[in-house]
């Protein structure tokens, strides 16, 4: 229990003393973030332990007669394991990045309060606390979208406000009409609405969908998503490849297993066409990757497409399925961080964000480029690398569910996939640069670390899968 | 509550009634309308007094000549004319 | 002792500021006595509808009632405090308070001479007995009374300001709203000429009686009402005067006419709606229908209006009108959810538009500047008031923790129940489109580059007040405990009634 | 028809009250000198006094006013012009107050027309 406290509060304390702390001083801020997005991470690797332990570590309480509860069960210990992870190498990349950088006060502090909120959508034991950090979200991130102040950003900023106040309403009809029906919201005496067939439950499902796929960017919702990449690097790798994005694909999986149920779910009409909107977005997301020139756009819609990955393993409603999904959840993230800080380094340091005016980079950037090229290979799926297994599992979840077709789909995608990254790995990597661009000096280092160590992660996850199987494991077992 | 047979003072008055609010309605000079207001208001206590409300009628008439001279007052103080 | 008081306690809270606005004039000269005064009284205010409230909690259900001159009821006045009386008060003192300390030594500055500020208390406090009035009262005809001597007062306020707009607007906000009162008249005089009672509850047993003898004069009665209302508490399309009147007014006037005013005839058309015609004859002539659906086109006409205004008064004035939709929405929903929905929504929208309003016009007062485009960066400079403004925002956007977010929850469950779909779209929509237009002020405060100006928080009553208003936001949508309970309680008792 | 206008004569003083509000709503919206609204308010509430007085009349009833001298047992209802009294009084501070604020009006605008006024506010806030 004090282990969650100290794990939810971490960010929003570390928050409020960058908040309150001089402009002018960046190393004793760079000591504050750190400190404090570490303490986040070690309390929510104890949280997660505890989980996994069969522990219950549960905070409720009550709001305007509503009850709240945190309340992690291994899906949400394993959301938060990602979230506080990555946020470490994040801030750790941003100390390099934002270095010359205007504003990083506000920078680092709504980013730690991105932080707590973040692990308070991942650590809510009903929907009530689900629904109120999944809106305060939002709010958290929203300066970290607008940090340009250009006028495009500020566009995207009330994109992304419009577009996820919008499906936060959608959610908020859908829990008061669970709420109505079900008269609990709790996740943790299994699904909410077990038992309890009405006529509208399709529609009820359609709701909950659409309101987190809005944050999960399914296809005709996404568009807020390549919108939201003008923030700064940092910003996009995380929360708009993780932890944004993350919270509705983990909403839809809460909504599927928590509040309907696999059983449930395969009575329901509705339920069988998800997993081909998860395929169709898969499928297009990807090609519309191939076509973005730039690279930021093509990393996004790459993000639209993968997202969906994790979702189809969801809607197969199989154990495999979930496997897949959740396996995938992990090593996506770690490539998709990594491939987006090798953005950002190229950026930085060459200044060139299209992918076609990148010839020659990888010379003068081997080591990113390096890490660029594993992420890729994760991508597409290849052996050595993390998101094999996580295909692996899928596939053997679509052909278990008797979607075969869906597998189809999976390896389709790998080979756009491959088609949307290895040509630009190897154009890095032809012809010459004539500006004599580096990866010398403590700024890129402190780029470099972070993105070089993912990597270095993703690989070990792929050789040694069994490291986060427990975890996997303990996920399924819950649902199953 | 019902009238079963006509009073017909009272109908006369009430037919005055409307014909000097329609009159109000048309006048343009303010002033003449206002002086209509004032028989208007009369009118109005001759009514009470014929329903049985002798208060009323007394009340209905100070406040008549009350709201007629200031009327009255304020409209020499601004524009006569309706445009 | 205990019992004399909590005995004239109901008369006490609405003559105590009455007595005290006659007072006032004869210390114009003394500012601060004046002021001291006023607080006062408002603070009493506070403490008697608590004490009230605490009582009515106690007793589960049976109101208190008290009988002017002693007089028992079908011949003699009530005022009767039951839990929508008691609730009704605390909204009352609970607003008020916090918008009188507000202006305390601020308001000279707006409205010019020491003698007006006086005036303006005068009628800050008639209004305020008049409210308290409208809360407890059990008679038709008071009704009347109560509502005509808020419409003087409220336009009294409006014109407060030395400002020929201001006196336009009080004009065309007087005659529409006579116009408003004098339906209700009408309304109240076909009610008393089919039941012959003035009390509540003794008309509406006639009424109940006597109703399908005589649909016609119902009808008749009830959409005098609806209009009469309609126009006093700015229903979408009687709404004209509103804008014009909430954005000339000085900024505690705005707050306590936006907050609290047109709060006190939706109280009025609530009691005669349910308590005299009671909800099955609403249902039986279909006039929760209407109210639901015109509760929808307010919301949705009024959030596009307010979106289109760069005025930031005008602005919150049209988000007025889009919120009352709520509250008419609300009041057409014949269930326990919804009117506690709509009580509470009633409530929230009281506290946050005030704290709005206020904070407005902390920002207006300090930068001398109107429009939004204009006050960028100010949160750093004023970082009170905007945190201030940010909280009011959000609760009317409905983000869970801040008040607004309760009563939707309720005003949603009650559509549910009510088996409405398109209002429960309809709510959603509505709190986007506020989103829309209150979130673009709070970014250009925060996130535009600041301006070099000498922007100032305003003084310390100023100050707390606005932090007060923040509080009860807070506070309302963290632990509405007794709040609710009020609410829920006064919405079952009007469904408990034949 | 017929039955109509036997409803009507035995209706009358609601059937002029009628039209007396209609009248008074009609010169309130139509008409833009400000006089002339304020003139229409007050027809329009002299049409609902009339129809509230006019039910508690009752003819051949005597003013209810107890006394040695007064024989008749049949008295009107006097609530209703009881109520009315202050009616009148709250119309007459009505038109007090809006006939101070058409002064304050002339004042700045030097004139007691809505429209011409509202043009000039346009003018006003364009400049």
């Amino acid at each position: 229990m004090l282990n969650l406290i100290l794990a939810l509060s971490s960010g929003v304390v570390g928050g409020l003393i960058v908040a309150m702390m001089p402009q002018a001083n960046h190393r004793l801020r760079n000591l504050v973030v750190l400190v404090f997005s570490a303490s986040g991470m070690v309390f929510s690797w104890r949280v997660a332990q505890m989980v996994f332990a069969g522990e219950s570590v549960k905070i409720a309480g009550e709001f305007g007669g509503l009850a709240w509860s945190l309340a992690p069960d291994p899906l949400g210990a394993v959301f938060g394991l990602i979230a506080s992870t990555l946020w470490l190498f994040a801030a750790v990349y941003s100390f390099g990045y934002m270095a010359q950088k205007h504003k990083q006060r506000t920078y680092y502090t709504f980013l730690l309060i991105s932080l707590s909120v973040t692990l308070g959508v991942a650590f809510s034991g009903n929907l009530v606390a689900l629904y109120l950090f999944y809106e305060l979200l939002t709010f958290a991130t929203y300066p970290l979208v607008i940090h340009e102040r250009s006028s495009e950003a500020v566009k995207a900023g009330s994109k992304y406000i419009l577009y996820s106040l919008s499906g936060a309403g959608a959610i908020l009809i859908a829990i008061v009409i669970t709420y109505r029906w079900a008269g609990n919201l709790d996740f943790a005496g299994g699904p909410i609405l077990v038992g309890c067939l009405k006529p509208g439950l399709s529609w009820l499902l359609l709701l909950f969908v659409g309101g987190f796929g809005v944050k999960a960017a399914i296809m005709p919702l996404h568009r807020w998503l390549p919108a939201a990449m003008i923030a700064p690097t940092p910003v996009s790798a995380l929360l708009h490849a993780v932890a944004v994005v993350y919270s509705g694909v983990y909403g839809i999986l809460r909504v599927v297993y928590s509040v309907f149920g696999h059983e449930l779910m395969g009575q329901l009409s509705f339920a069988s066409i998800l997993p081909w909107i998860a395929a169709f977005t898969i499928l297009v997301g990807v090609a519309i990757a191939t076509q973005q020139d730039v690279l930021k756009r093509r990393l996004a819609y790459h993000t639209i497409s993968q997202l969906s990955y994790i979702l189809l393993g969801a809607f197969t409603l199989q154990p495999w399925g979930l496997t897949g999904a959740i396996l995938h959840m992990i090593s996506y993230s770690t490539l998709k961080v990594t491939l987006f800080f090798c953005a950002g380094i190229i950026a930085e340091q060459t200044g060139e964000t299209k992918v076609s005016r990148m010839g020659g980079v990888g010379w003068s950037l081997p080591k990113t480029m390096a890490a660029f090229g594993i992420a890729s290979l994760g991508m597409i799926g290849m052996l050595p690398l993390n998101t094999f297994w996580s295909k692996y599992y899928l596939m053997k979840g679509s052909v278990a569910g008797g979607r075969w077709p869906l597998a189809l789909v999976l390896i389709g995608s790998g080979i756009i996939n491959a088609l949307c990254f290895i040509p630009t790995v190897v154009t890095a990597f032809s012809g010459e640069r004539v500006r004599s661009d580096t990866e010398q000096g403590g700024r890129v280092a402190l780029m470099l670390a972070p993105t070089m160590f993912l990597a270095a992660i993703s690989l070990f996850i792929g050789l040694w899968p069994g490291i986060v199987w427990s975890g996997v494991q303990a996920v399924v077992d819950w649902f199953f | 509550m019902h009238f079963v047979a006509v009073d017909y003072w009272i109908m006369i008055l009430l037919f005055i009634l409307v014909v000097a609010s329609l009159a109000m309605y048309f006048i343009k000079d303010l002033v003449h309308a206002v002086i209509v207001y004032g028989a208007y208001s009369l009118t109005m206590a001759l009514i009470w007094l014929q329903m049985n409300t002798p208060d009323l009628a007394i009340t209905e008439a100070a406040a008549g000549i009350c709201m007629t001279v200031l009327m009255m007052v304020v409209i020499f103080r601004t524009s006569r004319r309706e445009e | 002792m205990t019992a004399a008081i909590t005995a004239n306690l109901p008369v006490f809270v609405v003559i105590a500021p009455l007595f005290v606005a006659f007072v006032l004039p004869t210390f114009a000269r003394r500012m601060r006595l004046v002021e001291g005064l006023v607080i006062f009284v408002e603070a009493l205010g506070l403490v008697g509808a608590g004490y009230l409230a605490s009582i009515v909690l106690a007793q589960k259900g049976i109101p208190i009632i008290y009988r002017l001159g002693g007089w028992p009821a079908p011949w003699g006045i009530e005022l009767e405090v039951g839990s929508l009386g008691a609730f009704f008060l605390l909204v009352i003192a609970g607003v008020s308070l916090p918008v009188a300390l507000f202006a305390r030594g601020n308001l000279t500055k707006e409205v010019g001479s020491k003698e007006r500020v006086t005036r303006f208390y005068v009628l800050y406090l008639l209004l305020n007995g008049a409210l308290a009035g409208m809360a407890v009262t059990n008679d038709l005809f008071n009704v009347f009374v109560l509502v005509e001597v808020a419409t003087l007062s409220c336009c009294g306020l409006v014109s407060a300001r030395n400002h020929p707009r201001a006196a336009e607007a009080a004009f065309t906000y007087l005659i529409l709203a006579t116009l408003g009162s004098t339906l209700v008249l009408g309304g109240i005089g076909f009610l008393y000429i089919t039941t012959g009672h003035l009390n509540m509850g003794f008309s509406s047993q006639e009424l109940g009686r006597i109703w399908q003898d005589n649909p016609h004069v119902v009808w008749v009665a009830i959409s005098f009402m609806l209009v009469g209302f309609g126009v006093k508490s700015a229903l979408f399309p009687l709404h004209l005067w509103l804008p014009d009147a909430h954005s000339t007014a000085p900024s505690p006037a705005s707050a306590i006419l936006s907050g609290l005013a047109i709060k006190g005839y939706l109280i009025c058309l609530l009691k005669i709606l349910y308590n005299v015609f009671g909800h099955t004859l609403i249902q039986a002539f279909a006039v929760h229908r209407i109210l639901v659906l015109a509760g929808m086109v307010a919301i949705i006409a009024g959030s596009i209006l307010a979106l289109t205004q760069d005025e930031l008064k005008r602005r919150l004035a049209f988000s007025t009108v889009a919120q009352v939709g709520y509250i008419y929405l609300g009041l057409g929903l014949v269930n326990t959810k919804g009117l506690t929905g709509m009580l509470f929504y009633l409530a929230s929208h009281a506290v946050s538009k005030s704290a709005l309003f206020l904070a407005a016009g902390a920002m207006i007062a300090a930068t001398g500047k109107q429009s939004i485009s204009e006050l960028a960066g100010i949160g750093r400079k004023m970082p009170i008031t905007m945190a201030v403004f940010t909280v009011g925002s959000l609760s009317l956007v409905g983000i869970p923790l801040f008040s607004g977010f309760i009563g939707k929850w309720y005003l949603i469950l009650g559509n549910l129940e009510a088996g409405n779909i398109i209002p429960v779209a309809v709510i959603i929509i509505g709190s986007v489109l506020c989103a829309a237009y209150l979130f673009p002020i709070i970014r250009t405060a925060y996130f535009e580059p600041v301006a070099d100006e000498d922007w100032q928080d305003p003084g310390l009553p100023q100050k707390i007040s606005l932090i007060l208003l923040a509080v009860a936001i807070v506070i309302l949508g963290v632990l509405p405990g007794p709040f609710l309970e009020l609410a829920s309680r006064a919405a079952a008792e009007f469904l408990v009634l034949q | 028809m017929r039955i109509l206008l036997e409803k009507l004569m035995a209706n009358y003083p609601y059937f002029a009250a009628v039209v007396l509000f209609t009248i008074g709503a009609l010169t309130v919206m139509t008409r833009s000198n400000l006089f002339k609204k304020l003139i229409g308010i007050n027809i329009m509430e002299s049409g609902i006094f009339l129809m509230f007085v006019a039910a508690g009349n009752i003819r051949g009833g005597a003013v209810p006013i107890l006394d040695e001298a007064n024989t008749k047992s049949v008295y009107i209802n006097p609530l209703p012009s009881a109520l009315m009294l202050t009616g009148i009084v709250v119309s007459v501070s009505v038109t007090a107050f809006a006939l101070a604020l058409i002064v304050r009006l002339y004042k700045s605008y030097g004139t007691t027309d809505a429209h011409r006024i509202a043009e000039m506010r346009n003018e006003v806030s364009e400049r």
